[in-house]
């Protein structure tokens, strides 16, 4: 396990105490919108290093979307994303990606014709770097290259306790599973913010309980900022630091899970009060 | 050479106007074809998301069979009715045994399936009726024959053939039949609720076999009426598919499901190949026609991947 | 699943069984003379090909009902569908090179290039009649590939001599505009070099209107072209589906018929009949026979036709293409016999063949001994000269049927042999190194 | 039984990676090998060679290269024909402006045009999807056989229009032209194809094998985990169209020996789509399988009944040709529709548990 947490990510980790943490993303005064259709209107808020910070809301309320704008694959027509207190320019998601930002899909975005290990092999792509006549010949760089970040990738199935599926075509796997490879190909990323859309939609109880000491091991152990989608509050009140809420596009409320659950607007958006 | 490519052709169009109008004329009849064969290939794709390339073929496959039947001495409208009932027949056979099994496959497998069937009724074609171009039997179908000339001015000269102005009406009739068909009938009810969601027409009691031997039948017809016009342009023959791949970047200009997509689509390309050819073409040597209406299309592409007609992509995750 | 298994068993089966029998040699029987014939009655260029294939056929066929053969010898016939398709040509060739055979016809100039190349390898003759590679006359470079009657340059030269004879003189051409609309492909691209030093020699302007082999039934354009720039005549080389197409077209843009003229791959009679009425007056060049009147034909009739050995359509025997097949195999019929003459053998191979076919003399009297009298201009071919520039002449469609128009017209000879010359050495340049001729010559 | 892999303990990565890591894989390989090398050379006539095994090769190569593009990186593509062709103009060219140049090595050459224009034509896949972007490719299919056919530099002005392979030697061996015996030519082809394969079995297992792979099956999500989707397609569409290329270029130069342009026309096209799709999308042996079964079986379908003593009109024979290999084609697709690499790893699955199949 240890060969996959880096020194940077060792920092932040297990350190029990509060400090006070450095701001990994901001996002500030950020709208959307499709034609007329607004998705997203003047968002701002913010995820600190090394937290899990919940986004909740409504079906609807603009939650996907605003994955997708932090992770560079809509382009906000107002407001300002800064990452790593950098200002962040409009980019294409690839360069996204290679800053350090991962993701999973709210429906599962694996690759169907790909073995499991093959789809999280995929996540080590950018780590990758032997050119196409290495690649050619195999033997040498490029086979030992594979054999390093297979390591790695071993690894990563290890953690996730999904040994048995190593050669099976993600597409013959049940949903859960397949979850949980989403899972292990994000991380194979090794990123600085993990992204996860619903990652328990769909689930048993059982498998909800496993996702959740995934997610929390993760957390913890590499030290991963992770952003959440999720509509089961328990999970959510357990699991995050922080919990943003959004309604029709817009921030209700933001802040710890109790404080959130207490605000009346949240209460509003959840029981339905006409608008 | 500027003045070549961006005044010459202006000039040449104003100076013979007359020979523009008849530029015109023939990417109009031209179009009008091309407009048929996509739109057989419209009904098939709207119904079933088959792309089926077997649409040109299924033209010269028509105009074979009833100049052979005729040749073999059918009467001439008998031959037609048969035929039309051999489209039936056909229809019902591709539904049966290439659709029904094939259902739920992806795209590129459903399109080598088309190619397949082309190549069977190419082999299908060729056996039965023997492979030497035949003439189509315009006359004998009571389809005008003749031409008509406008002449004005000194040297002023448009020539209008009798059997285009005849392709032109009867396209307008089976669009407009078609259009009834779809709105007015519970068929064509069922049919642009299959062409919404499969599994929703399902559920609501559509059979989805019956509704693809049906528009296969249609599509079936709208071949028959392309192969009598095309066929009575010049000749009915297997050389003649090479012609229907015009019908592709017709279908990418108006998109894979429009109707009035498909009838745009095909004027702009043409109207858009003749003009290219005779005013641009021999610029470099002439006979861009084989591969303009391709280039058109894919600059079109690159400014609206979408389509002439289709909604703008959102794409999500 | 099982049954897929048997299935794919099965077929594995049959496939080893078939591939060998492919490949043991189908032993040459010893007491005949093998020609394959290598047609296309499918395919773009059915339209054509059907007819010589046809015409081929049932003379050499004839040939063996009637006499028993050549000299004796039955002739062993195999027909092997190319579709006009070079790599199908090249397998019917590699198919039937092996068992014998004496000659190739292979009826398409991309197979014909394939094959030039071999026929001095593989010591087979390659026969183009009136079509292939221009230079391939020159016989001193090109010992093994014969083009008799003519090539594309005799009869580009023929058409502007009779374009010049219409207009009272070669000198009256000066001015005038002269179209040529072409299969855009090494046929109809090959008189274009020839044409256009005559268009400077005599002053004539040449305008090229190029049909692409996709675009041959959909020549709206060329002839909207034609119809800006009003040539005064028209000079067709097509084949397939373009020739019907191009008449209907000319007779839809109203261009005088008579002054529309198309090279002799472009004289079918379904081409011209495509036409309808208006395609009266149309012209053609053409080196066979017209029509059905000849004792030759009528045997072919009786023998091969009536008795039910050939799918030849009865109505079809005498037009322009099937007359063409008959006269190729006539030519091929020729040669064979002068090889046995040559040889004192029965059964000859292709180096015999080659000699047969440079020693080649069809006069006139042997031609009425075949019932075959007027049928063709009487040939000679020499080793220098392979085609033998002999004279064509043209012929008129009278709205049901061709006539001849004219007599027999001399190609401007001494224009296009040394061209021809030229363009063999380039050839041989190109493809060096070239063998040089070693074969003897038989005269 | 007989297809078991227990007791085959992979004790590395490196092994577990290796291209066959069964040991019954790699001796099914060996013998192929030795039948090709070996046996069909030796006991193998002309035609055989000529027509079967030679174009068996050349269309197994060629259906690599639009496997790579089509079945690995998802990007259909009906202008193979055209892109061959540049492989063949450009290797033509190659030899006769360098006429002392290892012929063999202007072939491998040639491919790198192919592979240039290949590249531009693929730009447009950035935006264009799926069967849009077949018809797209048709733009180059058609402007390119226009190119071949207008401009006479291509081909040295030849009067015919064709290209003609020149007569060239390699080490004192006649490599091409019409002297150059077949058996010659076919190592040469083996040689190419087999090389060829190899090196394309080695970048697939690898980062940009998987990279096309990730593309193939969910662009989005590939391009979210930091794949660049222009620079992966077009060294597909560069790779591709560099392997058909050379195809093509072997077609007309150790097979045909003269091309015309309408020997690389859209039919070529489809004839190398059948073979890909029908030999199974996203597999290197299925290419060969559909290469054997598109190009030996009309082959067999034509020259047997005369073998078997069946008199059959030669168009007949064409026709029923076209009708069995288009009913082949959907029943295969019906029956498979991954094509026979599939039913190939079906039929291994049958004989490893064989015979008792519980």
């Amino acid at each position: 396990m240890n060969a996959l947490v880096s020194e940077k990510e060792l920092e932040p980790a297990g350190s029990s105490e509060p400090v006070a943490r450095e701001e990994l993303l901001r996002v500030d005064n950020v709208s959307l919108s499709f034609g007329g259709v607004k998705a997203i209107t003047d968002i701002s808020f913010d995820i600190l290093k090394g937290e899990i910070r919940a986004i909740i809301g409504p079906n609807g309320a603009g939650k996907t979307s605003m994955l997708n704008v932090i992770n560079g694959f809509y382009h906000p027509q107002h407001g300002t994303i800064t990452w790593q207190g950098k200002v962040r320019r409009k980019m294409k998601p690839y360069e996204a990606a290679s800053q350090g930002i991962a993701r999973t899909f709210q429906n599962v975005a694996l690759f169907k014709g790909m073995t499991t290990l093959d789809n999280i092999m995929s996540g080590r792509s950018l780590k990758m770097n032997k050119n196409f006549f290495w690649q050619l010949m195999w033997r040498g760089p490029a086979e030992r290259e594979e054999i390093e970040h297979r390591k790695k990738v071993e690894d990563i199935i290890d953690f996730l306790e999904i040994q048995a599926i190593r050669k099976t075509p993600v597409g013959r796997l049940p949903y859960g599973l397949q979850k949980r490879v989403e899972l292990g190909r994000a991380l194979a990323m090794e990123p600085d913010l993990l992204l996860l859309d619903e990652p328990m939609a769909g689930m048993n109880l059982e498998e909800k309980e496993d996702m959740s000491r995934f997610i929390l091991d993760v957390n913890q152990e590499f030290g991963t900022t992770i952003a959440l989608i999720e509509h089961d509050m328990g999970v959510v009140m357990d699991l995050s630091d922080r919990v943003v809420v959004l309604d029709y596009g817009k921030k209700i409320a933001d802040g710890a899970p109790e404080e959130v659950q207490a605000n009346q607007n949240v209460i509003d958006a959840y029981l339905g009060v006409s608008h | 050479m500027l003045y070549d490519i961006f005044i010459d052709p202006f000039v040449q169009m104003y100076e013979m106007p007359d020979f523009f109008l008849q530029v015109l004329w023939e990417g109009f009849v031209a179009g009008i074809l091309y407009a048929l064969i996509a739109l057989g290939f419209v009904l098939i794709f709207k119904a079933s998301g088959v792309f089926n390339f077997a649409q040109g073929i299924m033209v010269v496959f028509a105009g074979l069979t009833l100049v052979g039947l005729h040749e073999n001495g059918v009467p001439a409208y008998v031959a037609l009715l048969l035929t039309i009932g051999v489209m039936g027949v056909l229809a019902y056979g591709v539904e049966r045994v290439v659709m029904r099994p094939l259902v739920n496959q992806p795209d590129i497998i459903l399109l080598m399936a088309t190619i397949g069937l082309t190549y069977f009724l190419i082999g299908f074609g060729e056996f039965v009726f023997g492979g030497e171009p035949k003439q189509m039997i315009t006359e004998e179908l009571g389809l005008p024959t003749g031409s008509t000339a406008f002449e004005f001015g000194e040297r002023g000269l448009v020539i209008l053939q009798h059997i285009d102005i005849a392709a032109a009406v009867i396209a307008v009739i089976m669009v407009a039949s078609l259009g009834i068909f779809f709105n007015k009938t519970r068929i064509g009810r069922a049919l642009r609720a299959v062409a919404d969601d499969h599994q929703a027409a399902l559920s609501v009691g559509i059979s989805l076999n019956q509704i693809w031997a049906i528009v296969w039948f249609a599509a079936g017809l709208v071949a028959l009426a392309t192969g009598i016009m095309w066929g009575a342009r010049s000749d009915v023959s297997f050389a003649l598919e090479i012609v229907a791949f015009k019908a592709l970047p017709v279908l990418i200009l108006g998109g894979f499901t429009s109707i009035p997509g498909a009838i745009v689509g095909g004027l702009i390309i043409g109207f858009g190949e003749k003009i290219g050819e005779l005013y641009w073409g021999g610029l470099v040597g002439g006979g861009i026609e084989s591969w303009l209406a391709y280039i058109i299309a894919l600059i079109f592409l690159l400014f609206r991947p979408q389509g002439l007609f289709g909604e703008r992509i959102i794409e999500r995750i | 699943m099982k049954t897929i298994m048997q299935l794919a068993l099965g077929t594995a089966v049959a496939l080893g069984v078939g591939l060998s029998g492919a490949m043991t040699t189908v032993a040459q029987a010893e007491d005949s003379n093998y020609v394959p014939l290598l047609t296309y009655r499918t395919g773009p260029f059915a339209a054509s090909g059907i007819h010589i294939a046809n015409g081929m056929h049932d003379y050499l066929k004839m040939l063996n009902e009637r006499d028993g053969g050549i000299g004796g010898v039955k002739l062993e016939l195999e027909e092997c569908e190319t579709g006009y398709n070079a790599q199908k040509g090249v397998e019917c060739y590699e198919a039937t090179k092996g068992k014998g055979a004496l000659v190739y016809n292979p009826y398409s100039t991309g197979i014909t290039l394939q094959l030039i190349p071999k026929a001095g390898v593989d010591k087979i003759p390659v026969l183009s009649m009136g079509y292939g590679l221009s230079a391939a006359a020159d016989g001193s470079v090109f010992p093994w590939v014969f083009n008799v009657p003519d090539t594309y340059w005799d009869g580009a030269s023929v058409v502007i001599k009779y374009i010049g004879e219409q207009e009272g003189g070669l000198e009256n051409l000066k001015g005038k505009k002269i179209g040529y609309i072409f299969l855009d492909a090494g046929y109809g691209r090959e008189p274009i070099p020839l044409l256009e030093q005559l268009a400077e020699k005599y002053g004539f302007e040449l305008l090229q209107y190029p049909v692409g082999v996709k675009e041959m039934q959909n020549q709206s354009s060329q002839w909207l072209n034609v119809r800006r720039d009003r040539p005064d005549y028209m000079v067709m080389w097509g084949w397939g589906a373009m020739n019907p197409t191009a008449i209907k077209e000319a007779v839809k843009i109203r261009f005088p018929m008579n002054k529309f003229i198309g090279v002799w791959w472009s004289a079918g009679d379904d081409d011209a009949a495509a036409g309808g009425d208006g395609a009266k007056g149309y012209k053609a060049m053409n080196f066979s026979g017209v029509g059905s009147d000849f004792p030759a034909l009528d045997d072919i009739k009786k023998h091969v036709v009536d008795a039910g050995l050939s799918s030849t359509d009865a109505g079809t025997i005498g037009g322009t293409l099937y007359n063409r097949g008959v006269l190729n195999s006539v030519i091929i019929a020729e040669g064979i016999r002068t090889a046995q003459e040559l040889t004192g053998k029965k059964v000859i191979t292709g180096e015999d063949m080659r000699m047969g076919l440079e020693a080649l003399n069809l006069d006139e009297a042997r031609l009425e001994e075949l019932g075959l009298k007027g049928f063709a201009h009487p040939m000679k071919v020499t080793c220098e000269d392979h085609a033998g520039s002999h004279p064509v002449f043209i012929q008129e469609w009278d709205g049901k049927t061709w006539r001849q128009a004219s007599g027999w017209i001399e190609p401007m000879t001494d224009l296009v042999r040394p061209m021809l010359e030229k363009a063999a050495a380039e050839y041989a340049e190109k493809n060096a190194p070239w063998p040089a001729r070693t074969e003897p010559c038989p005269n | 039984m007989f297809y078991r892999e227990a007791g085959q303990f992979k004790t590395s990565y490196k092994a577990d990676q290796a291209l066959m890591p069964i040991l019954q894989d790699r001796i099914g390989l060996s013998v192929i090998l030795v039948v090709a090398f070996v046996i069909i050379p030796a006991f193998a006539n002309d035609f055989f060679l000529t027509s079967i095994m030679i174009p068996f090769l050349v269309f197994s190569l060629a259906a690599i290269g639009l496997n790579i593009l089509t079945g690995y990186c998802g990007q259909l593509s009906l202008g193979t024909g055209a892109f061959m062709g540049v492989g063949a103009y450009a290797a033509y060219k190659l030899t006769t402006m360098f006429p002392d140049a290892n012929v063999i090595l202007m072939v491998l050459l040639s491919g790198v045009f192919s592979a240039a224009i290949g590249a531009i034509f693929g730009l447009p896949s950035l935006r264009i999807k799926g069967l849009y972007l077949a018809v797209t490719t048709l733009a180059a299919q058609f402007f390119l056989e226009w190119c071949f056919i207008r401009i006479g530099w291509l081909y040295n002005y030849n009067a015919s229009g064709a290209i003609e392979v020149p007569h060239r030697e390699v080490f004192g061996i006649v490599a091409s032209g019409a002297e150059a015996t077949p058996i010659v030519r076919y190592f040469i082809v083996l040689c190419i194809t087999a090389g060829i394969a190899f090196l394309m079995a080695n970048v697939l297992r690898g980062r940009i094998g998987r990279a096309w792979m990730m593309i193939r099956d969910m662009d989005i999500a590939a391009e979210l985990m930091g794949i660049r989707p222009l620079q992966t397609k077009l060294m597909a569409f560069a790779v591709s169209s560099y392997i058909c290329g050379v195809a093509g270029a072997m077609m007309v130069f150790f097979w045909l020996n003269a091309a015309e342009p309408s020997s690389y026309s859209i039919s070529l096209s489809f004839q190398i789509l059948f073979m890909v799709i029908l030999g199974g999308l996203g597999s290197l042996s299925g290419a060969f399988m559909g290469a054997a079964f598109i190009w030996i079986l009309p082959v067999f379908l034509k020259f047997i009944p005369g073998t078997l003593g069946i008199e059959i009109a030669a168009e007949t024979v064409e026709h029923v040709t076209f009708m069995i290999v288009g009913a082949l084609i959907i029943f295969f697709l019906i029956v498979e529709p991954h094509g026979f690499a599939r039913l190939w790893q079906i039929a291994k699955q049958k004989l490893r548990v064989w015979p008792f199949p519980y």
